[in-house]
């Protein structure tokens, strides 16, 4: 019943959101519809809700995790919505609104899903959902981005799909009850698997999920993407739409560790992981356009998680908190990245100088968010990526610690150098720039309570959030050496 | 039944390879239509369980949507957008040929190292599937045409559907829905965006989609 | 333990005040001075407490976060430095009131106010804590706190690179820091310090990994060289009392964070120490040879902060050396030394940098070559600097001497040994910082605030309001207090000490009484000076009684016209160490000379680039550069290439891993 | 009653001691020169005159100028109380040496500050010279107490120029005299260093940065220089005189002092003035010495 409010709702705001032909009126169905789900997420934390539809629709502390994250998140970003879909005036949103709530629906799929297959179903839809949303701007580039990003899409849903088949196979023979890509089905017949077909599962649904989730190689529509996509679009991309590839990793990585063969993921998880920081910090250096920027962050945080779960479970531990962490916090830096674009009406440096001027809230925040997220304490990032850091020096990994600082470091003088260039200075001399305006309440409220939460988490990490990480890291790593 | 599968994968292949060898797009869009008939047929011959119903209704269904469904729209597509010869490709036709030899190559090797599975009529089945997914990467990788791209991912869908045989049985649903719901959805969207970008760019080309790049 | 907590929050609480009333200018100030009050009185107490040797319980409280425990506690060593930071703190604090005020807007009031109390709060606490997460908050927040401060007046550009230069470092340092706790974490099985304490000696491998980021994590912030490169361009760019808090405590913490360390994890090997000792003595020297040659005095200040960090790090290394020989008697000294000049150096350091702000708002610059003859101007002002400056060269009656007087007494110890020889020369080397020292800062004062003015500016000036005297009034009062009667400091600096060197009980209660005595007794001969020097002024003022006493134009040699722009300026005063010292400084002078029977305008112009900042740094960037461009090709925007990398990435993970 | 009449010993030495040591330095040239040369005695009169006159101040400057003669002469009468003249200082601890380097260089910052509060170009001239030319004199001081701390095992100046029979005492001995020689030259601004009566400012060091005092500023002025020259040469003479009774120390002090005062006058009619270029290269000759006796005295 709650798995079909669950997904139910946001179908229905999306259809309603179709239905309704008021420009003005439509945006308002998106919060109403959000805090609906977001409380019944909340009702979720309180009793975890058994089973349903024997054993397809399951939520787990993964998914509950996942789920969160999502519905906050677009609860807040449709507030900011709000006040952003009013300045857009001169585009229709019937479309940005249906498709921001069918966004939803599908996460909260993907979220609620214990099964491979319907997991991989709702991947889909997010994919299909997210599109017309960077497409919003109608322009040039914002069709190019969109078509990258589809044929990358595209491609990996289709590699995703020969993994989640491959790891059909490797139940094979298979007799008995149930279906064979039930995840519970797969965990306690962990033993029987055969291991050349799940080897070959998990590089498939890696590489697959890994193009969704933005993992170099496989992330080269990231930027053109996040930077063409509006500021929010690009929050919900960084946020949540890279969670849900996520967790399909997270679950093809729980079938290895089940049937013992952790070790193999772990090696392809801390090599990508790593693999991607350096591609992040190799394009981030002297990065002149903010959101492209953003993306490449993107990158390295996608590295960073991956990082993070190869390292055993301290590391799965703080990857799943640094999940949470990098959403918030890509919420704050793309929201508050939106209001600077809009200030100037460009996204390069060129155009963007002295934001503190002209945008004072959204360029201190942008700052705040970027030191947020290059790991400086007090704020959350910091704990999760100094857990990462201990992980790896505690499995006397002294070579991937010191890759791991190095990296760190070259990213954040990369984007430094263009962050602190966008917010001080002197804002461009200004002729026709009234058309462009600074802070508005709305846009500011949105990434000032993700700020909020940031450093709450920051300075303390309540203990119920602590022991729903313990369980998730506790499911990766059951039989992990 | 099982040499005839044989036939049947055999023929795929070289399907496959005369796609990468093939300049023309209907010509193209032809081939591709052949190669979906045999994927309809092929479900009554790779698997032990002989006609299930559901088998049947899965050729019919795969007979109509690869043999004819999308080569319409696809022609529609190009007729649509004026154009009917693939430009020099950025790797030539005798090299992706070869290429595509070697990624056989390739995909039988690494089917060596996955055990067959039971209760499947032909061990070929494996590395078909893989190396016609192979080839559909290799087709969107080499071609510069929106449209060919288009071709190369219903390649290598078809190599997904292919390997989805294996498992049809098991899974009763997974196949229809996945690899319908995907084709269906990858052609019809990227359909629109081709019309989208013959729009914006009058030219069906992805040469022009180079703008973002650092 | 609680009132540390009192201290930080009153000082957080007054941030706070003062960023809701950035409208209300005589409310952000009471709320800063209040805040400021509070804070010294918690604070101050506390240290009082510590200092007195009364065991002070540590305050442990529950704290949400993997590895971390809320701990905080003081021992002498806090105190020590707590004692610093509250100083420093109020005063300059109390100071940057009158400068905002007097900076009519240049200074923007809020964000100075707010990150300067953050910047003090943070150091507070970073002295307290006893967890290396609570260690490590406290550091960024400090480190961020003054990025706000560096970057105040970020309109102009040179200050915003200087603020992303600052930030770039500090954060690399701080990264090794993090690095440096996850391995001691790892060791230790845990982030609190006491634990670091019991935990078994590191491997040999992590032993030097350990030392190597914490040298580069602490010297970073500390500034020694090769890594300072921020230090002097940050310096001058932050508004005055910033600069005084920053160059007089904040770099100063990078040395606690070393002794911390020792006093943890003890003794390090006797090549460690040598090391330390000569990198403490390498950057004196060039901290001071850079620092004669600049003309912007707060440049100038700057590059001497250097070479005093220098100075201390070699005190320290002299410690180090004493633990590793486990001559504990050694080891207390060279760390009392260190201790005690870091006191001092916070003391005249902070002073210089008040008066460097007084005189850049009365002249409106910072060149050297504008200023002159201040001293008629701003009394007041001129007379602190002149402590100040005679302060800093370490000059007998003032504080100065004291820490530097430890230190030769250390190396110039009777008794035998290989180290001996190293021990003179590197007593010789002090020497001739010193002596440079004494070029510099006779330049710094003489060229500012005596002679004739240079410039109209400098002409115009006028002395600064009280608010912003009667601070530097107090830490001159400190250095010729500690000059004179230094047994309180030394005893403090012993204490302190005894931590670092695990030398405790009689016999180091004993050495510091010692020590105190002998200091004691050049203070009451500093005090004969003065009596003595003012014998001498009464005895000249009795004989030039009624007699003439004449008042004329300077003496120009018979030349009857002299003007203000014959005087030796800034860049010619050191001439003649430049010349001989070419090779080390590679100074490059720009000189038009006169030519010709009726020669026109000529020119002199030197200048002193900072070879590891303006030399090193392009150097290693432009290879970065070449390095990254090469990968930097693979995102040019064809959609193939990108769906090539996809595939190519899976066939190869297929094939290497299947 | 002893110590009472060390400290009018010492009283008289610090008063009368440095001008007839200056006196006989003239004389001395003079009569290598063939003059008759000026009274023994024409320092004091000098002085004494200079006492009794008015004074005259530029109005460029400030109560630095007049601070200044005042602090140098007091700092160097501080040091001659840590001098050992006669026999014992009057005051002697751990680490006194130090106290007395650092003494001499109070004073010279007070002089140079001084000079350069009266603006002039000269004046400027000559204190920048003497800030560079000392820097490479004290590292010499330095080294050469350094070698007699470690060989006579004691910090204080007492021990250290107490006689001295140790292993390869007489080389470190002659190495620590030649180099305090030479920083006795260049401190007090002698040829080769400096030239104290020449008349063209632009070759000055020290002389040049009291152009402007008179009266009894120059007079302090004047008796500060004589008795850091006193002091550094009865260190000297310290270094090779053995120990005796107090009458006879005071009078090989004297005796001593006056043969380190012809040693002057024939060094300098002996020698040219240095080009200032090549001063530095002197007193790292003298730090070069030093070193090396510190090498011995550690062997």
């Amino acid at each position: 019943m709650i798995y079909l409010l669950l997904v139910g709702v946001p179908l229905l705001v999306g259809l309603l959101a179709l239905a309704v032909d008021n420009d003005e009126r439509r945006p308002w169905l998106l919060p109403f519809g959000f805090a609906i789900h977001a409380s019944i997420v909340a009702a979720c934390w309180r009793t975890l809700p058994g089973p349903a539809m024997d054993g397809w629709l399951r939520i787990d502390d993964l998914g509950l995790l996942v789920l969160s994250l999502a519905s906050a998140m677009l609860l807040v970003c449709s507030v900011y919505c709000l006040e952003y879909l009013r300045l857009r005036r001169e585009r229709r949103n019937r479309l940005f609104t249906a498709c921001l709530s069918f966004v939803l629906a599908a996460v909260s799929l993907v979220a609620v899903s214990h099964h491979m297959g319907l997991l991989w179903v709702g991947m889909e839809a997010a994919t299909l959902a997210i599109a017309p949303l960077v497409y919003f701007n109608h322009n040039e580039r914002s069709l190019e981005a969109t078509w990258k990003y589809l044929m990358m899409g595209s491609l990996g849903i289709g590699l995703a799909l020969l993994g989640t088949f491959f790891l059909t196979l490797a139940t094979f023979p298979f007799q008995g009850p149930g279906d064979p890509l039930l995840i519970d089905t797969l965990l306690s017949r962990a033993g029987t698997l055969s291991l050349p077909w799940l080897k070959g599962a998990f590089i498939f649904l890696l590489v697959g999920y890994g193009t969704k989730m933005g993992l170099a190689p496989l992330h080269s529509w990231k930027p053109d993407a996040y930077g063409e996509s509006p500021g929010v679009v690009g929050a919900i991309l960084a946020g949540v739409i890279t969670a849900c590839p996520f967790l399909g990793i997270l679950r093809a990585f729980q079938v290895c560790a089940a049937a013992g063969i952790a070790g193999f993921a772990q090696s392809i998880l801390v090599m990508i992981g790593l693999l991607s920081m350096a591609t992040a910090a190799v394009f981030i250096i002297g990065q002149r356009d903010f959101k492209r920027m953003l993306a490449y962050s993107s990158v390295e945080q996608m590295g960073i998680l991956a990082l993070g779960v190869g390292l055993g479970p301290a590391g799965s531990f703080a990857a799943l908190l640094h999940m949470i962490n990098n959403g918030l916090t890509k919420g704050v830096l793309f929201l508050s990245a939106g209001n600077i674009h809009r200030a100037f009406g460009g996204k390069t440096m060129d155009h963007a100088h002295g934001a503190l001027r002209r945008a004072p809230v959204s360029a201190a925040l942008f700052l705040l968010g970027f030191v947020a997220v290059t790991g400086s304490p007090p704020f959350a990032p910091f704990v999760s990526e100094f857990s990462i850091l201990r992980a790896a020096v505690n499995g006397h990994r002294l070579g991937v610690a010191l890759g791991f600082v190095g990296l760190l470091a070259v990213i954040f003088i990369g984007m430094a150098t263009t962050v602190l260039s966008v917010v001080y200075g002197l804002p461009p001399s200004s002729d026709s720039k009234q058309s462009l305006q600074g802070d508005s309440p709305l846009m500011i409220a949105a990434p000032l309570v993700f700020m909020a939460v940031v450093v709450f988490l920051g300075l303390w990490l309540p203990d119920w959030l602590t022991t729903v990480l313990g369980g998730a890291a506790k499911l990766l790593n059951t039989g992990a050496a | 039944m099982e040499q005839f599968s044989q036939l049947l994968l055999a023929f795929i292949v070289f399907l496959s390879l005369y796609l990468l060898g093939s300049s023309s797009l209907t010509g193209c869009i032809n081939i591709m239509a052949l190669q979906g008939m045999c994927l309809g047929f092929l479900p009554l011959t790779v698997r032990a369980e002989g006609f299930h119903s559901r088998t049947l209704l899965l050729a019919a269904g795969m007979f109509i949507l690869k043999g004819f469904l999308i080569p319409r729209i696809l022609l529609y597509a190009i007729r649509e957008v004026k154009i009917r010869r693939e430009i020099e490709p950025m790797i030539g036709y005798a090299p992706s040929l070869l290429l595509g030899a070697v990624l056989i190559g390739v995909s039988f090797v690494l089917a060596e190292r996955l055990p067959v599975p039971a209760g499947l009529r032909t061990s070929l089945l494996i590395p078909v599937s893989l190396a016609t997914v192979m080839m559909g990467m290799l087709m969107m990788i080499s071609r510069i045409k929106a449209i060919t791209q288009v071709i190369g991912y219903l390649v290598f869908e078809n190599g997904v559907y292919l390997f989805g045989l294996a498992i049809a049985y098991e899974v009763p649903w997974l196949i229809e829905m996945g690899v319908l719901l995907d084709v269906f959805v990858a052609v019809f969207v990227m359909g629109i965006i081709i019309n989208h970008i013959a729009r914006a760019f009058d030219s069906i080309s992805t040469e022009k989609l180079t703008r973002l790049n650092d | 333990m609680t009132l540390i907590l009192a201290a930080v929050l009153a000082l957080g609480a007054a941030a706070l005040l003062s960023g809701l009333f950035s409208r209300h200018d005589p409310w952000a100030r009471s709320a800063v001075i209040a805040g400021l009050a509070a804070a010294a009185a918690c604070a101050g107490a506390l240290a009082e407490r510590a200092l007195a040797g009364r065991e002070v319980p540590d305050l442990l409280g529950p704290w949400l976060l993997p590895g971390a425990v809320f701990h905080v506690g003081i021992d002498p060593l806090s105190a020590c430095f707590l004692l610093l930071v509250l100083i420093v703190g109020c005063c300059a604090g109390l100071y940057g009131e009158g400068y905002i005020a007097a900076s009519h807007g240049h200074v923007p009031s809020t964000p100075a106010r707010f990150f300067f109390l953050v910047l003090v709060g943070s150091m507070a606490l970073l002295v307290a804590a006893r967890n290396a997460l609570l260690f490590m908050v406290a550091w960024e927040t400090m480190a961020l706190s003054a990025f706000g401060l560096v970057s105040c007046e970020h309109g102009k550009p040179e200050v915003r690179k200087a603020g992303l230069l600052y930030l770039l470092c500090t954060h690399v340092g701080s990264l090794c820091l993090l690095a440096l706790f996850a391995l001691l974490g790892s060791n230790a099985g845990s982030l609190e310090f006491s634990a670091f304490a019991a935990a078994p000696p590191l491997p040999a491998a992590w032993t030097t990994a350990a030392f190597l980021l914490a040298l580069v994590g602490f010297g970073m912030k500390a500034g020694f060289m090769p890594l300072h490169i921020w230090l002097q361009e940050a310096h001058p760019a932050a508004p005055s009392h910033a600069s005084a808090a920053m160059s007089g405590v904040m770099i100063e913490m990078g040395l606690y964070g070393l002794l911390r360390l020792l006093a943890l994890l003890g003794p390090i090997s006797l090549e460690a120490a040598f090391f330390l000792v000569a990198l403490g003595l390498v950057t004196a020297v060039f901290g001071i040879l850079f620092a004669m040659t600049q003309r912007d005095f707060k440049r100038l200040l700057a590059y001497s902060s250097i070479e005093n960090i220098g100075i201390i790090l070699t005190a320290a290394g002299l410690g180090c050396y004493g633990l590793a020989r486990n001559n504990s008697s050694l080891a207390l000294l060279g760390f009392a030394a260190a201790i005690l000049h870091t006191l001092n150096h916070g003391l005249f350091k902070s002073l210089l940098f008040l008066s460097a702000g007084a005189v850049y708002q009365a002249v409106g610059t910072r060149d050297i070559e504008a200023c002159g003859g201040l001293q008629k101007r701003m009394p007041w002002t001129c007379a602190l600097t002149a402590i100040g400056a005679a302060a800093i060269c370490g000059l007998p009656p003032l504080n100065g001497f004291t820490g530097e007087w430890l230190i030769y007494s250390w190396l110039l110890r009777p008794g035998a040994g290989h180290g001996l020889l190293l021990g003179g020369l590197a007593a010789a080397i002090l020497a001739v910082v010193g002596a440079f020292a004494v070029v510099t800062f006779s330049k710094c004062y003489g060229l500012t605030c005596l002679g004739q003015p240079r410039s109209a500016t400098a002409s115009a000036a006028r002395e600064a309001s009280w608010i912003m005297l009667g601070p530097m009034a107090l830490l001159a009062a400190l250095c010729v207090g500690i000059g004179l009667f230094p047994g309180p400091a030394i005893r403090i600096a012993f204490t302190a000490a005894g931590d670092v060197a695990r030398a405790a009980g009689p016999a180091a209660a004993a050495s510091s009484e010692e020590w105190s005595r002998l200091l004691s007794v050049i203070g009451l001969l500093g005090v004969g000076v003065c009596a003595l020097s003012a014998l001498l002024w009464l005895f000249r003022k009795s004989l030039l009684h009624r007699r003439e006493v004449a008042r004329g134009p300077t003496w120009g040699c018979g030349f009857s016209a002299p003007t203000a722009r014959m005087q030796y300026t800034g860049s010619s005063y050191p001439v003649p160490l430049t010349r001989v010292l070419a090779a080390a400084l590679a100074t490059r002078e720009e000189a038009h000379p006169p030519v010709g029977y009726w020669p026109d305008k000529a020119a002199y112009e030197s200048r002193t680039p900072d070879p590891a900042l303006e030399r090193w740094l392009p150097a290693l960037t432009a290879k970065v550069e070449g390095w990254i461009s090469v990968p930097r090709r693979l995102q040019y925007g064809r959609l193939q290439l990108y769906l090539l990398y996809v595939s190519a990435f899976l066939v190869m993970t297929l094939l290497w891993k299947l | 009653m002893e110590t009472l009449k060390l400290v009018a010993s010492d009283l008289l030495m610090v008063v009368f001691a440095p001008p007839i040591m200056l006196g006989i330095i003239a004389k001395t040239k003079a009569a290598v020169a063939g003059r008759k040369g000026p009274p023994v005695l024409q320092p004091l009169y000098d002085t004494i005159k200079l006492l009794g006159k008015g004074a005259v101040y530029s109005k460029t400057t400030t109560w630095m100028f007049r601070l200044g003669p005042v602090v140098s002469l007091a700092a160097v009468i501080a040091a001659a109380a840590l001098v050992p003249l006669a026999r014992a200082p009057l005051i002697s601890f751990n680490g006194d040496a130090i106290l007395f380097v650092y003494l001499f260089a109070l004073g010279r910052f007070v002089t140079i500050t001084a000079a350069l509060d009266t603006g002039s170009s000269f004046e400027g001239m000559g204190a920048s010279r003497e800030a560079a030319f000392s820097s490479f004199a004290e590292p010499a001081l330095i080294l050469a107490f350094a070698s007699l701390a470690y060989r006579s095992g004691g910090l204080t100046l007492a021990r250290m120029f107490a006689p001295y029979g140790g292993p390869s005492a007489a080389a470190s001995t002659v190495l620590a005299l030649g180099s305090l020689f030479v920083v006795l030259l260049a401190e007090n601004s002698r040829i080769p260093v400096d030239d104290p009566n020449t008349h063209l400012e632009l070759t000055m060091i020290h002389e040049v940065m009291v152009l402007d005092h008179g009266g009894p500023d120059l007079a302090f002025i004047l008796h500060g220089a004589e008795l850091k020259l006193a002091l550094m040469a009865s260190l000297l003479v310290r270094l090779v005189m053995p120990e005796m009774p107090l009458v006879g120390a005071v009078g090989s002090l004297i005796l001593g002092l006056a043969a380190t005062a012809v040693v002057i006058g024939l060094v300098e009619s002996s020698m040219a003035r240095l080009r200032l270029i090549r001063v530095p290269q002197l007193l790292v000759a003298a730090i070069c010495a030093a070193t090396f006796g510190l090498l011995l005295t550690l062997r």
